[in-house]
């Protein structure tokens, strides 16, 4: 029997942003309702409004920022006129919320037993003996292993994924109705992010929870959602069944990010690349050494064991595996920002390893790097201009030459002149992400290393930025080394694929090889937990 | 520009400024409006305040003009402060450059250099310097500098080493810049912000440092300063408190002008704090 | 295991500093004009040239610079602070004399300023914006301006001259023979001006560290967490923010504890406080060498352990500590 | 005469805190103000300068001034319960202080032959020539008896009983809490019966002057020492109701001040230049205003209160025109030089003292800079010659002899002590006046003598003499019979009683 009143009905919810913010409202005219017993998924790109509208249901908005308009019915009462404390007394009881960030979103001074066991106590539930059971419970609900100790534990000793069981621990200490989850899994490895849906799912089902889930994953969507709401800049363009709304979208914003949702090329076949091998890597072999004293063996990670890999000219090799397989190390060694223990880097023949920095130093036009975090990796100081210059000039170039070559890459990549004198934090992520494309490409380098370049990007954005990448790198036959933790990424844009697990490359060959019959265990765990993989974007869009 | 904007925006930091102007004009003007030397007695010894409306302030025992030496005071305690401060920073930065760029040993080298002089305390340590090279405006701007730079040198170190590992950073190492360009011209244009706040709250520091000293009788003879007129009439105060309150309230304003300067400086350059103060 | 082995790391390395600052405050005062055996001299009310190279000697002044070095080091590691050149008294006996009168100044100035300003920086970050809070910060703003002895000789003034309240100086009530609990007492008002003085600027400096590090940890998303777990507000002031917040400006205070005993020279000196600021600054003033060093050499030690217990406790309140490392 | 009430307990400051308490190795004032409790001297002088018993009750000078015969007194115990005798006495000339004590070495080797102990109450000094000084030279600060039985055979200058002194005085050492108090009880087995009156001294150390005058105020101490407080407390604590001041008591010490300056350098070796200066400075103005009247403006190098002033001298009245004329006269151009004035770091009132005359030479043209030195640097720079122009100031210890001749022989030009002829005044005709009036049997030729020597001193302006000083004792009407003699509060409290 359906009850008359939907368990949260959003109504014409409108919040309206302070002055000089690049638009008035944060979210304008927003209506959904969620059933119990429902997942509803948002999804749009970063800054549409997601998070707000969850802020708003829980009341967690900064006291500066205050719904101007609408109703937000939890169960039919309004959630935006109560009180302080009747909020408090709602949070947690009939609402809970989990958060993207698992280690920051948990009290670091405070055992994860006490914090789930605080939800109970503040809202005066069983005695302390009931709570502590309820906690084991729970921890044993979640999936957690050996309850009993863990809850005497401090966040930071769990990994990422536990948290986040954790936290879903702690949402559901008082079965609340509904539970808002804002990118819960966006932080994590596609395999913890696959048993994380999974858990999320299986406990909706069975407590028949109403849940809100916040993602900007067309795949996550294609897992888990009943319902979607698609937004962009604040406001609701599309909303139906997640059949609907994913296989035969209406709004062309819709379309337009089902489009560059990445999704491997199964058909494909790529020309082997020929010619003298330009990188050989032969047995490079790193170790981390922290800690340890007198007393105390030093932490040792093998964060590069072994590896051996060849790169030709124009060839495109993408690295993926999880957080901490050593993907990154793999490239700072290669481009002589950390020390090496063993093996050989040669480039056109020349091992790069025995050379000193100040040896090195002439040869690093060559080798280049496009980095992750388009904010973080230009220099907030310095003009477009300056950043582009800088290679050049430190180069020996001319600084009139390297000017005129800092405008033509501009075009290049496909940035208005004007952006010349300009700073970076007045451009978009992606229009940051092509200067650091232009900078590196400034020095004509031969090899390219781009560690999750597209990782920070909206995925429409990362669309056209891998287009360009692959278009420049055709264009001028430069060899690309593509570090990812996104095998569909890998798989749409690579020649060869190697996949590090704990420092090793345990698989390589081509992707439609890996992805299609992959032999490794660790391969296979990988690709299965891709997330809507059995739903198809290019299918929908065609 | 917006950091102009958002510095307007903090009533303290307006009035903190408005003030130090008032200060420092008072300072350059000292020998206009006061062409006699502020050691030169002018008037009656020991004329209370508004006693004789040429001396609004009074005179001291020596009949010198109190309002003279509060402003001849003012040039002295922004000299040193902002000389100390400015030689604090330069090592500071030196140093604490170095150690964060270059880490390892070089960092373990330094930060316990560093760690001498923190260990002693700053101002026992000022004292000595200033008895022992006798006191007098350099040894006093230099013994305040050296006993000022390591929380500079561990503030600059802080930066450096997370700014070093930052992508922009990484970049330019890259390109193939070297050590010291990096630092000098990546890493350093970004640190600049939490130095400046810094070194802004050093400056009112150095200035109640300079006074304290004065107060121990190891100020510069030849320089009329705020503490040393304090230090001189302290055993006054209840015959003539004018001696020692009028200076003592030049050194409050003047210091509480640079705090609050120092702290709209420090919101102004760290957006990210805005929208704290109620 | 591990808090041992810390332990004997720390007490390695505060003994590497130690020994720096020795050596340091050595070096430094090899550079001061004026000879020991002159002021003394001088002191004696008179002297002839007889007269001071008999000093001379006797203080072992005549040895060339790295001898006397040496073998100041090596008294020094046998644990002999050597001879005041003035008071002709073992400079341990001296400083051990007036350290506990020192200790229990800067000692109860420090948990004055650190209770009383986290208190108030509290109170003014949980009432951000309101009246309260303005006072709180502005009395901060204040006290963090004004000059130490400043504040000294205006508490005398007002509160021992005018109200009467509470003695000016001194450390007890000399020659009352007070014992057991009636000399605590007394010691205890006597105790009263000279830890308020010394204590405001640091309760200003703590009032607004901590206001700012409750502001922060404010915005972070644990305390979200909370919020939408249900948490009253009070509750999680106390138990979310207060304990996280609270970590830095006891990191800080540590470190800043040394500042204190600088802070105590001004102090001691108003209020007759028979202290080893005082002691310091005569020593100085009288080029009592061996006392100087010897005060600086327990001042460091003073300061190095403080820093180590505070670095102790902060691995019992803060259970990252020990991997972090 | 009030009949003394016995007990009780006298509250004083020692200010600065003293090195030690042995009289014997260091003459600073408040260690013989603390010392003066413990230790005795063999004479002592009364405010007239009068010659008075101390632990010598008797003394004979022979017909030609070249024995003294000294009777000590009987029953006189040390505090550690040995008995006193002669022999100490004869330690304490021959060897203890001639070793320990500058002013008795360049006495005792300038003009003792021999010191023996003919008798166990009796000391015989004989002198190789006539001394007219000779009987000033027992006073506590010149001559403290020290116990042979202590010190004999051993380093005195390390010697372990320096910390717990053991003398013949009225009372004894009980505890020293450094930095805070000197406690000094009664000394039952004194030798003066029905002596001391009072229980117990304490002398606090209180190291700031404001700190020092609310002392006395709220009734912690019932005396203040010339110099503990500064000069506008004086006149302040003195109107109080129940207090006396007196400026007796000094009169044995008489102290002088002037400046000392460089006569080896330009422009202090032009005579004409330091009459100018002379002139530049308004002594009224000093006493007056640095010193609140503490004080009376010098004309002589002899103080007034001395039995050999002369004001027949050389006098140079303040007279800005006069001086600025001399130093035309003189050649100098001020303007070529930047004196160091150098102030001595005794407290405020000396660095005021050094602001009014860099104040005064500046208006003569010269460009003066201040240098803050601390004790040692003072001491340091004065005994190596490296200075300008610096104060200073002589004890007169009864006798020109003793206190004023060290400032102006050119035999005393000697380097390592600031307290000689450290400014490098040369001038045979003082040199041999001054000889000739220290052995001078009969006291009118010293008289001669003397006033001769002034007026030549005055004349060349060997020092800048600026003022006396009067120092002041404070106390409580309570305290009666403090300042007795000639050496004040240094003098044996024994007779000191406190009225209920
Ligand atoms: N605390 C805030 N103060 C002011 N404006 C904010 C604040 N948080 C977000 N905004 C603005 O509100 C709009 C919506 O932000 P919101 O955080 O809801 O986006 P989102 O869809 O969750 O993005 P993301 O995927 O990056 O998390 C954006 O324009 C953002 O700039
Ligand atoms: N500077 C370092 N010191 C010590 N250990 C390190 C350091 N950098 C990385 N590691 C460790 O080396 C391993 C590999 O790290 P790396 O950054 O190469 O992984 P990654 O594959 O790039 O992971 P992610 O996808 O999270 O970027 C990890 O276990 C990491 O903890
Ligand atoms: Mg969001
Ligand atoms: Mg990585």
């Amino acid at each position: 029997m359906k009850p008359t009143t939907p368990l949260l009905k959003v109504d014409n919810l409108s919040i309206e942003l302070p002055a000089g913010f690049d638009r008035k409202y944060a979210v304008e005219n927003l209506s959904y309702t969620l059933e119990a017993g429902e997942i509803l998924c948002v999804v749009g790109e970063s800054g549409s409004g997601k998070s707000m509208t969850a802020n708003a249901i829980m009341g967690l908005l900064p006291s500066y920022l205050k719904p101007s308009s609408g109703r937000v019915l939890l169960q039919g009462r309004d959630l935006l006129v109560m009180s302080e404390a009747e909020l408090a007394r709602e949070r947690g009881r009939t609402v809970s919320m989990i958060f993207q960030e698992p280690l920051s979103a948990l009290n670091p001074l405070m055992t994860v037993g006490e914090q789930i066991a605080e939800v109970m106590l503040v809202h005066g539930e069983g005695d302390a003996r009931s709570r502590d059971e309820r906690v084991l419970e729970l921890l044993d609900y979640v999936g957690l292993p050996d309850p009993a100790s863990l809850r005497h534990s401090y966040p930071f000793r769990l990994s990422g994924g536990q948290r986040q069981r954790v936290m879903i621990a702690m949402a559901l200490a008082l079965e609340p109705a509904m539970l808002i989850a804002d990118e819960p899994t966006t932080a994590l490895d596609v395999t913890t992010q696959a048993q994380i849906l999974e858990l999320i799912r299986r406990i909706q089902r069975a407590k028949g929870m109403g849940v809100l889930f916040i993602t900007h994953d067309f795949g996550v969507v294609a897992d888990i959602a009943d319902k979607v709401v698609v937004m962009e800049k604040g406001l609701i363009v599309e909303q139906g069944t997640a059949d609907d709304v994913l296989n035969r979208p209406q709004h062309p914003y819709t379309r337009r990010l089902i489009a560059a949702v990445p999704h491997p090329d199964e058909s494909a076949t790529r020309a082997e690349a020929a010619g003298e091998p330009l990188l050989e890597v032969r047995n490079l072999q790193k170790t981390y050494r922290s800690g340890g004293g007198l007393f105390t063996r030093p932490r040792i990670v093998k964060a590069v064991d072994d590896v051996s890999f060849t790169l030709r000219r124009g060839e495109t090799l993408g690295v993926v595996g999880e957080s901490g397989s050593g993907k990154s190390t793999l490239g700072r060694c290669i481009l002589k920002l950390t020390d090496v223990d063993g093996g050989q880097i040669r480039y056109r023949g020349k091992d790069l390893v025995p050379l000193s920095q100040a040896a090195f130093r002439p040869m690093r036009r060559h080798l280049q790097m496009v980095f992750q975090d388009p904010f973080a990796s230009l220099n907030p100081r310095h003009t477009i201009g300056r950043i582009l210059t800088d290679g050049p000039v430190a180069n020996g170039v001319p600084m009139d030459e390297a000017q005129k070559k800092a405008r033509d890459l501009l075009a290049l990549v496909g940035l208005d002149p004007s952006a010349y004198d300009r700073y970076p934090h007045e451009f978009s992520g992606g229009q940051r992400q092509r200067v650091g494309i232009a900078r590196a490409l400034a020095l004509d380098p031969e090899l390219l290393v781009a560690d999750e370049s597209v990782s920070a990007l909206d995925v429409s954005v990362q669309a056209q930025v891998l287009d360009l990448m692959q278009d420049l790198q055709k264009k001028l036959d430069i060899a690309v080394i593509f570090i990812t933790h996104d095998l569909r990424v890998a798989a749409e844009v690579c020649d060869k694929i190697a996949v590090m697990y704990r420092g090793a490359i345990v698989e390589a060959g081509p992707p439609a090889e890996v992805f299609n019959a992959p032999r490794h265990a660790y391969t296979q765990k990988l690709i299965a937990a891709i997330p809507g993989r059995h739903w198809n974007p290019r299918a929908a869009v065609a | 520009m917006s950091f102009l904007r958002r510095y307007a925006q903090n009533v303290g930091a307006l009035i903190g400024l408005a003030i130090l102007v008032v200060v420092v004009l008072v300072a350059l003007a000292a020998p206009v409006l006061y062409p006699v030397s502020p050691w030169q007695g002018v008037g009656e010894p020991l004329l209370g305040p508004f006693e004789d409306p040429a001396y609004p302030l009074g005179t001291d025992l020596l009949g010198r003009d109190i309002a003279a030496g509060i402003a001849y005071g003012a040039r002295v305690s922004l000299l040193i402060g902002i000389i100390s401060t400015a030689v604090a920073v330069v090592i500071g930065v030196a140093l604490g450059a170095l150690a964060g760029f270059y880490g390892g040993r070089v960092d373990d080298m330094l930060m316990r250099f560093t760690e001498f002089f923190q260990t002693i305390p700053a101002f026992a340590m000022a004292v000595v310097l200033v008895a022992i090279f006798s006191p007098n405006i350099t040894s006093i701007t230099l013994a305040i500098a050296v006993v000022s730079w390591p929380p500079v040198a561990r503030l600059v170190r802080g930066e450096f080493l997370s700014l070093r590992s930052r992508e922009f950073v990484q970049a330019a190492v890259v390109v193939g810049q070297t050590g010291p360009r990096i630092m000098a011209t990546q890493i350093l244009p970004n640190a600049i912000s939490p130095i400046i706040v810094t070194a802004s709250l050093m400056v009112a520091t150095a200035i109640l440092t300079e006074s304290s000293l004065s107060f121990l009788g190891l100020g510069d003879r030849n320089m009329m300063s705020w503490g040393f007129m304090i230090g001189a009439a302290r055993t006054m105060l209840r015959e003539a408190w004018w001696l020692s309150v009028f200076p003592g309230v030049a050194i409050l304003v003047t210091v509480l002008a640079i705090n609050l300067i120092g702290e709209g400086l420090n919101d102004a350059m760290n957006p990210h704090l805005r929208g704290r103060k109620g | 295991m591990k808090t041992l082995e810390f332990l004997i790391q720390r007490l390695a390395k505060a003994a590497f500093v130690v020994l720096g600052v020795v050596i340091l405050n050595f070096l430094l005062i090899q550079l001061a004009p004026g000879d020991p055996a002159a002021v003394l001299a001088g002191e004696a009310g008179a002297g002839d040239e007889q007269f001071i190279a008999q000093l001379r000697a006797q203080f072992g002044l005549d040895q060339p610079l790295y001898v006397q070095l040496l073998s100041y080091l090596q008294n020094v590691l046998s644990g002999d602070l050597g001879y005041s050149y003035r008071n002709q008294v073992p400079v341990a006996d001296l400083i051990m004399e007036r350290l506990p009168a020192t200790l229990l100044l800067t000692g109860s100035a420090f948990l004055f300023s650190l209770v009383l300003g986290i208190v108030l920086g509290v109170l003014a970050a949980y009432k951000r914006g309101s009246l309260g809070d303005s006072l709180i910060m502005t009395g901060a703003l204040i006290f963090y301006a004004t000059p130490l002895f400043w504040v000294a000789l205006m508490a005398v003034l007002i509160f021992s001259i005018h109200l009467d309240w509470l003695p000016p100086f001194d450390m007890e009530s000399i020659g009352a023979g007070y014992t057991g609990w009636a000399r605590v007492m007394d010691i205890a008002h006597h105790l009263v001006l000279p830890t308020v003085t010394l204590g405001l600027f640091f309760t200003a400096v703590y009032t607004r560290l901590t206001r700012a590090s409750m502001l922060e940890v404010m915005n972070l998303d644990f305390v979200k967490t909370a919020r939408a777990k249900g948490v009253p507000k009070g509750r999680i002031i106390r138990r979310h923010v207060l304990r996280n917040a609270i970590l830095p400006v006891f990191t800080f205070a540590s470190v800043q504890a040394g500042q204190l005993v600088g802070g105590a020279v001004l102090t001691e000196t108003v209020f007759a406080w028979p202290g080893i600021g005082r002691l310091m600054f005569d020593a100085l003033m009288q080029r009592d060498y061996p006392v100087l060093l010897g005060v600086f050499l327990v001042t460091a030690a003073v300061v190095v352990l403080v820093n180590l217990v505070a670095d102790l406790l902060y691995r019992f309140v803060d259970p990252r500590i020990e991997t972090a490392g | 005469q009030e009949k003394p009430t016995p007990g009780g307990t006298l509250n004083m400051i020692a200010q600065p805190e003293p090195p030690m308490l042995m009289v014997g190795l260091n003459t600073q004032g408040p260690t013989l103000y603390v010392g003066g409790q413990i230790y005795q001297g063999l004479l002592s002088y009364g405010k007239d300068l009068k010659v008075l018993p101390s632990l010598a009750k008797a003394w004979e000078v022979s017909e030609d001034g070249l024995t003294y015969t000294f009777t000590i007194q009987e029953g006189v115990k040390w505090h550690d319960g040995k008995p006193f005798s002669a022999e100490d006495v004869v330690f304490t000339a021959d060897k203890f202080l001639r070793e320990a004590h500058p002013r008795w070495r360049y006495i005792a080797n300038t003009y003792i032959e021999s010191i023996t102990s003919p008798s166990p109450d009796t000391v015989v000094f004989k002198l190789k020539r006539p001394f007219s000084a000779f009987l000033y030279a027992f006073e506590l600060s010149s001559f403290p008896v020290v116990p042979k039985h202590v010190y004999d055979g051993t380093d005195y200058r390390t010697n372990p009983a320096n910390q717990t002194p053991i003398g013949t005085g009225p009372f004894k050492f009980k505890e020293w809490k450094r930095g805070s108090y000197i406690h000094l009880v009664k000394n039952e087995d004194y030798w003066k019966p029905g002596m001391p009156h009072l229980d117990e001294l304490y002398f606090r150390i209180v190291p700031d002057a404001a700190s020092r005058a609310v002392a006395f105020e709220k009734g912690t101490v019932d005396v203040l020492r010339g110099g503990d407080v500064e000069g506008f407390e004086v006149r302040r604590l003195s109107k109080l109701q129940g207090v006396t001041t007196t400026t007796d008591g000094w009169e044995m010490y008489s102290p002088l001040v002037f400046m000392q300056w460089n006569m080896r350098k330009a422009p202090f070796d032009n005579k004409l230049v330091r009459k100018a200066i002379m002139h530049a400075i308004d002594r009224d103005f000093i006493v007056r205003n640095v010193w609140f009247g503490l004080g009376k403006p010098a004309v002589s190098p002899f103080a007034s209160t001395t039995r050999f002033f002369s004001d027949d001298v050389s006098t140079y009245p303040f007279d800005l025109a006069k001086a600025k004329e001399l130093i035309a006269q003189s050649g100098v151009k001020p303007q070529e030089h930047t004196i160091r004035l150098m102030p001595i770091p005794y407290g405020t009132q000396w660095d005021r003292m050094a602001e009014y005359v860099k104040q005064q030479l500046e208006q003569l043209g010269f460009k003066v800079d201040i240098r803050a030195v601390d004790a040692g640097g003072w001491s340091q720079a004065l005994s190596e010659w490296d200075f300008d122009i610096t104060f200073n100031f002589t004890y007169q210890y009864g006798d020109p002899a003793l206190g004023v001749a060290r400032h102006y022989l050119s035999t005393n030009i000697i380097k390592g002590t600031p307290f000689a002829n450290n400014e490098g005044y040369q001038n045979p005709a003082v040199d041999e006046l001054f000889l000739k009036a220290a052995s001078a049997v009969d006291e009118a030729e010293a008289k001669a003598a003397y006033a001769e020597v002034q007026k030549m001193i005055t004349d060349d302006v060997a020092l800048g003499w600026l003022f006396e000083q009067r120092n002041v004792t404070i106390m409580r009407d309570k305290v009666k019979n403090l300042v007795r003699t000639g050496i004040g509060v240094n003098e044996s409290m024994d007779d000191v009683w406190i009225a209920k």
